[in-house]
């Protein structure tokens, strides 16, 4: 059978966001692929060199419209890294809260396109709807529902709305038990098994050695996770276990991020009673210092990373974003090979993409 | 209970019954027990909470038109407007471009006075994209502000009137903890007093004993960003006011220099020079004496002109 | 007094009305008169009147069907909308819970431009809406829904002696017209989206005959009055239990409902092979789809759930649209709650899976036949 | 799951030589230092986890190999290349899973001559940041497999991440 080259994307119900998959294929089964980003290539980092500090909070935001307030507070723990600042006790409480309850509404917003590429029009409304409860949540915190632009450099924009404790508690709850729901509706049918298990194999040393981090690390069996190995924020004050999962296929994948869900339900009750009281916020110096800026941080799709060099001047000299999606989809090749065209959904939509991280 | 979920795929005997029993009580549950999730849009709308970002509330009395929020604002979607109003006279308030603005609300949080505040109306869809630049009357509610929690604190703090003062010194004497010191103001010959903030208690014994009314104790709200300081060179300062003019806050006073005046064709004595003094509790940070200085008398780090 | 009766009576009230007009005509002088006294013969006429009876029944059976495929759609999108947590269709016509809402819709395809694609082939684009639909519709000819309340030709007639057959025949027309129409529409994803409904549909079409077979052995005769009357004691459903599995399964396969909707599948190929067909014939091949849904209802209905045997308080006829309808929740049911099976997937199953399972039904049929039970 | 504190990346195997957290540091440094004895200059412990060095491009390669086969260095979290007026800078942030430590190497290249070897063989995961350093600052990576611009489209001219780069195309 002669081997051709089809191209899946840019503009294609499969791709969440504008990337172009061209996937060489004998017959139906997958030989070549080659992933291509770049389509939503905004020049972010050239962008910050032109604002102060301040005014790149809400762009930072912008960079994944599927965990706003990940890549927000990145931004900030960069700066205050450069700055040489101590957030409030509070403000770090807040920060965990804020961040936990953002992975849970990524992951329900990532099953949601998941069980829609797979079919399953059920789930994807379903997620939607248990996403609302978190939006609601992170919208009474912050005030907006989608960038949130909620942190600051030294703290938090705002303190917790009356009755944070009540809400966030029962938020967990209901979450819970959607998810022992969720178990029934996606593993209790063979047919989402089929569809997962044993697709989109990725081996440990290739996980580690192509970069990948996140959950699709995690589920090649790797037992790293930068909020427990490397912890930031007050994220050592409250114990959890990261999830890993041995067989590194579709279906550990999608293991690992509910399951993630149930532990982020275990950090956000601990984060909410354990608050402090007192300040959140301490006021940051307008011009930043000569020197450079690190922040290292686990996003709900994998390793986040930002390098900021100051000049002394309110503008950053230089900004680079490392985005996680941007080395996993590199390693697009290994998972593909030999599977069906018809995979490329399960495997690449496993991957959780969020393009406008990817492009910056 | 995730571990009790951990079974293998081949005795997930419900095949196809398990995801159907699941929809089913969803369905029982949707249509018999409780109303479905969605709201009929139209007709019932969402309570919204207090801190959302939507339209912009601007107080015109608080507001002070220094254009700290212009200045913020990452998209330069707000503009400083001229206006005459019947009671507040000339003055000078934003207008929002809705089209622009991205609503991260930095700049409610950087108004020295609390003045603007983002309200809950969203709906702001309009076929005409000049409907949607919003002139500062249009955004005008004058009690919004103060049915709002603000977060920022407020505290207390004196505040000087230099037209008033004549620098007697004796609310140097009267501070218990000797935050006030009296320092001579160069070129005039007369005495300033100058707070130390921090020490401050905001007790107000110094607005009490001051004879001519010079001081005040103010509710001042304490600001979320580090605001620049204007530094002042008397050398190249020729007295000509713009600064004093253009300062909303109030914080620069013109002074006259006794001793310069200059012999006039007629032997008169002319007007002695002036020269500016800087009241810095008063400063909000908003760079407009800056700017408004042509012989570069006045100097702000980091300030773009 | 089957229908044929009750139309053979208004057709025969209706043309002794006209013949007034023709018998007072026919006093003219002459040849006109003669003239107009032969056309009224020709109307009183036996033949003419059996024929308007028929076509009368056929337009009476049509418009029953096409109401209840209507209803068909509001529920699918109602329940579905329960099952999703939302109300489903509400705003068009509220007072009936958003009933109106297919009119609404329909309406809305009617006014669509009619747009050919420029490389399209013309002619095939043109017919293959029209073979799908005329299939599809001529499937409910031969479905009475009861041994009174269908399309006969004479008060004694029970239906058309092979009415089962018929009704698989046109079943399967179907395909050819799919691809056509996948093929014509000069468009790379929609013609791999013919050929995969194709596949799917003869790779089903078997193991589907297979049990259609196994009831038509028990019932020992081809019509679907022989049919109904041999399940008087028991529901063929429960002897054949197997059977009546596969048969839905295959049914899924058949009407392209989700586990099996691969043609349409959204995540590959944008709409299968109706994306190149806007407006009205959009609105034609969704709502066959639908039609397809309620022929396999009724079809399920027929041949395992005893049609229209039912406690004699409810009359025949509703007694089948209730089980057609209930068979059709059920099959949303499933259609909303699972997954999309992939193309191998769903081969195997057709081949490794249901046809096994169909022969040994047909095994049991025979075995119960021969023993004599049936 | 292992028991609590069980150290992370214990499912995987690592090198012998990697032996408690505490002296990982030392351990790195000693072994950097005793390969490449004059090109790797100015050490230092930022905080616990985070060392700092520079490192001469000439043998950046055979650090980077030494980093992933001895010292169990599995995973290239980012390159970054930052232009200052007279040389530009490549910062390697290189992580080790076994003992949670963060490496960052900094090379620097004269300003007319950007190039530096690639480490796209050692990790597969800096294939595609490379290419983007490269697309976006135009420094050039010898023998990487494939080195094309990956954000911009092809045919643009311009690495409009430089400090020249003012306006639009």
């Amino acid at each position: 059978m002669a081997e051709m080259w089809i191209n899946m994307g840019p503009q294609h119900p499969m791709t969440h966001g504008l990337w172009n998959l061209r996937i060489k294929v004998d017959g139906e089964t997958i030989v070549d692929a080659e992933p291509e980003v770049g389509y939503l290539h905004r020049g972010i980092e050239k962008i910050c060199e032109n604002r102060t500090y301040t005014q790149i909070l809400p762009i930072a935001d912008r960079l994944c419209y599927g965990a706003a307030l990940s890549w927000n507070h990145l931004y900030c723990r960069t700066i205050e890294d450069l700055m040489g600042l101590e957030v409030p006790e509070r403000g770090q409480y807040l920060r965990v809260a804020a961040l936990e309850m953002q992975r849970i509404a990524s992951h329900l917003m990532w099953l949601a396109a998941y069980a829609a590429d797979l079919g399953m029009m059920i789930g994807f409304i379903y997620a939607m709807r248990d996403r609302e409860i978190f939006i609601d949540l992170l919208q009474a915190m912050s005030g907006s529902r989608l960038t949130y632009n909620y942190c600051r450099i030294g703290g938090v924009a705002h303190d917790a709305p009356p009755d944070f404790e009540r809400d966030s508690l029962r938020a967990c709850d209901y979450i819970e038990k959607k998810i022992e729901e969720y178990y029934d509706l996606y593993e209790g049918s063979k047919v989402f098994m089929m569809r997962n298990v044993g697709i989109g194999k990725l081996s440990k040393e290739d996980a580690m050695n192509l970069g990948v981090t996140g959950p699709p690390l995690r589920a090649s069996g790797v037992r790293y996770d930068l909020r427990k190995d490397v912890p930031y924020e007050s994220y050592d004050a409250i114990d959890f276990q990261p999830i890993t999962h041995p067989d590194g296929d579709c279906y550990a994948r999608y293991r690992v991020r509910m399951e993630e869900m149930l532990e982020s339900c275990k950090i956000i009750r601990q984060a909410v009673t354990k608050m402090p009281k007192g300040k959140w916020r301490i006021v940051a110096p307008r011009n930043g210092p000569v020197g450079t800026g690190l922040g290292r941080v686990e996003d709900p799709r994998g390793e986040g990373m930002m390098y900021a060099v100051g000049d002394g001047t309110d503008r950053p000299y230089r900004l680079k974003i490392r985005s996680p999606i941007f080395v996993t989809v590199s390693a697009a090749k290994h998972m593909l090979v030999g599977y069906k065209v018809a995979d490329v959904v399960a495997i690449m939509g496993g991957l959780d993409m969020c393009i406008g991280e990817t492009d910056r | 209970m995730a571990e009790a979920r951990k079974k293998s795929i081949r005795d997930s005997t419900g095949i196809v019954v398990r995801p159907i029993k699941r929809t089913g009580t969803q369905v029982v549950r949707s249509l018999i027990l409780g109303k479905p999730n969605t709201i009929l849009y139209p007709y019932q709308h969402l309570k919204l909470p207090p801190t959302y970002r939507g339209k912009h509330v601007l107080d015109f009395k608080r507001c002070i038109g220094c254009s700290n929020c212009v200045q913020i604002c990452p998209n330069d979607c707000m503009w400083m407007q001229k206006l005459e109003d019947p009671e507040l006279g000339k003055i000078e308030r934003p207008g929002i471009d809705m089209g622009r603005c991205l609503f991260c609300g930095l700049c409610v949080e950087v108004c020295p006075t609390v003045a603007l505040h983002e309200g809950v109306e969203f709906e702001l869809a309009n076929r005409d994209r000049t409907k949607i630049k919003f002139d500062p009357r249009d955004l005008r509610d004058d009690h919004y502000a103060d049915s709002v929690k603000e977060e920022r604190q407020k505290h207390t703090i004196p505040v000087l009137d230099l037209d008033k003062c004549s620098g007697c010194e004796k609310c140097a004497g009267e501070c218990p903890e000797m935050c006030i010191a009296m320092m001579p103001v160069e070129g005039t010959g007369r005495k300033k007093p100058e707070f130390t903030l921090a020490k401050c208690e905001g007790e107000g014994k110094c607005a009490i004993v001051c004879p001519d009314k010079a001081i005040e104790m103010k509710d001042v709200w304490e600001s979320y960003f580090e605001m620049p300081e204007p530094k002042f060179e008397l050398k190249s300062c020729t007295g000509c006011g713009a600064c004093a003019r253009a300062c909303p806050a109030g914080a620069i006073y013109m002074m006259d220099m006794p001793g310069t005046e200059k012999t006039l064709a007629g032997g008169k004595k002319g007007k002695p020079k002036k020269r500016a003094v800087f009241v810095l509790e008063k400063c909000v940070g908003c760079g407009k004496c800056f700017r408004a200085c042509k012989f570069k008398a006045i100097e702000m780090p980091g300030v773009r002109k | 007094m089957n229908l044929y009766d009750f139309c053979y009576g208004i057709i025969h009230w209706l043309v002794d009305l006209i013949n007034h007009i023709w018998y007072w005509l026919a006093g003219l002088p002459g040849v006109f008169g003669d003239f107009f006294r032969s056309i009224g013969d020709l109307a009183a006429s036996h033949g003419n009147i059996s024929f308007f009876a028929i076509v009368l029944e056929a337009v009476i059976m049509l418009v029953i069907i096409l109401i209840n495929v209507l209803n068909f759609i509001w529920i699918d999108r109602k329940f579905m909308g329960r099952m999703f947590d939302f109300y489903g269709p509400y705003y068009v016509g509220y007072r009936i819970g958003g009933w109106l809402q297919n009119l609404a819709d329909g309406m809305k395809l009617f006014v669509k431009e009619i747009i050919v694609p420029a490389k399209a082939d013309r002619f095939g684009y043109l017919v293959a809406p029209v073979i799908f639909v005329g299939s599809s519709i001529a499937i409910l000819a031969t479905i009475p829904l009861s041994d009174k309340f269908g399309i006969f030709t004479s008060p004694t007639d029970t239906g058309v002696p092979a009415g089962v057959l018929f009704a698989f025949a046109m079943f399967a027309v179907a395909p050819f017209s799919i691809l056509v129409a996948g093929w014509a529409s000069n468009n790379k994803y929609t013609l791999i989206g013919g050929m995969r409904s194709a596949a799917q549909m003869m790779s089903y079409e078997i193991p589907l005959l297979l049990c259609v077979a196994s009831v038509v052995v028990l019932a020992g005769g081809f019509s679907f009055e022989a049919v109904v009357t041999a399940q008087e004691k028991i529901w063929f459903a429960i002897p054949l239990v197997i059977g009546f599995v596969t048969f839905i399964v295959c049914m899924f396969a058949e009407v392209e409902v989700q586990p099996f909707d691969l043609p349409e599948a959204e995540a590959e190929l944008v709409e299968g092979w109706t994306t190149e067909y806007p407006g009205m014939r959009f609105g034609l091949f969704m709502m066959t789809s639908y039609l397809r849904g309620y022929c396999a209802g009724a079809l399920i209905t027929a041949l395992f759930l005893g049609g229209w045997l039912g406690p004699s308080f409810i009359p025949g006829p509703i007694w089948f649209l209730i089980k057609a309808y209930i068979v059709f929740v059920i099959v949303e049911w499933a259609r909303w709650s699972l997954p999309r099976v992939r193309i191998d997937q769903l081969l195997n199953i057709g081949w490794k899976r249901l046809m096994p399972l169909a022969i040994v039904n047909l095994i049991i049929a025979v075995a119960l036949k021969s023993m004599g039970w049936f | 799951m292992e028991n609590t504190k069980g150290s992370p990346g214990e499912g995987i195997e690592r090198p012998p030589m990697n032996v408690g957290g505490g002296s990982a540091e030392e351990r790195v440094i000693r072994a950097l230092i005793d390969g490449f004895p004059q090109t790797v200059t100015d050490f230092r412990k930022v905080r616990d986890g985070f060392l700092r060095a520079k490192i001469e491009r000439r043998n950046l390669y055979k650090a980077c190999k030494m980093l992933r086969d001895q010292l169990g260095f599995e995973h290239i979290s980012m390159i970054t290349a930052v232009e200052y007026e007279d040389r530009f800078e490549l910062v390697y942030h290189i992580a080790c899973y076994g003992s949670c430590l963060l490496l960052e190497l900094i090379t620097t290249t004269p300003k007319d001559d950007p190039s530096v070897d690639s480490v796209a063989e050692i990790w597969g995961g800096a294939n595609w940041q490379e290419r983007e350093s490269y697309d976006l600052m135009g420094i050039r990576f010898n023998n990487h497999p494939k080195l094309e611009r990956i954000l911009l489209p092809k045919d643009f001219m311009f690495h409009p991440l430089r400090k020249s780069y003012k306006e639009g195309p």
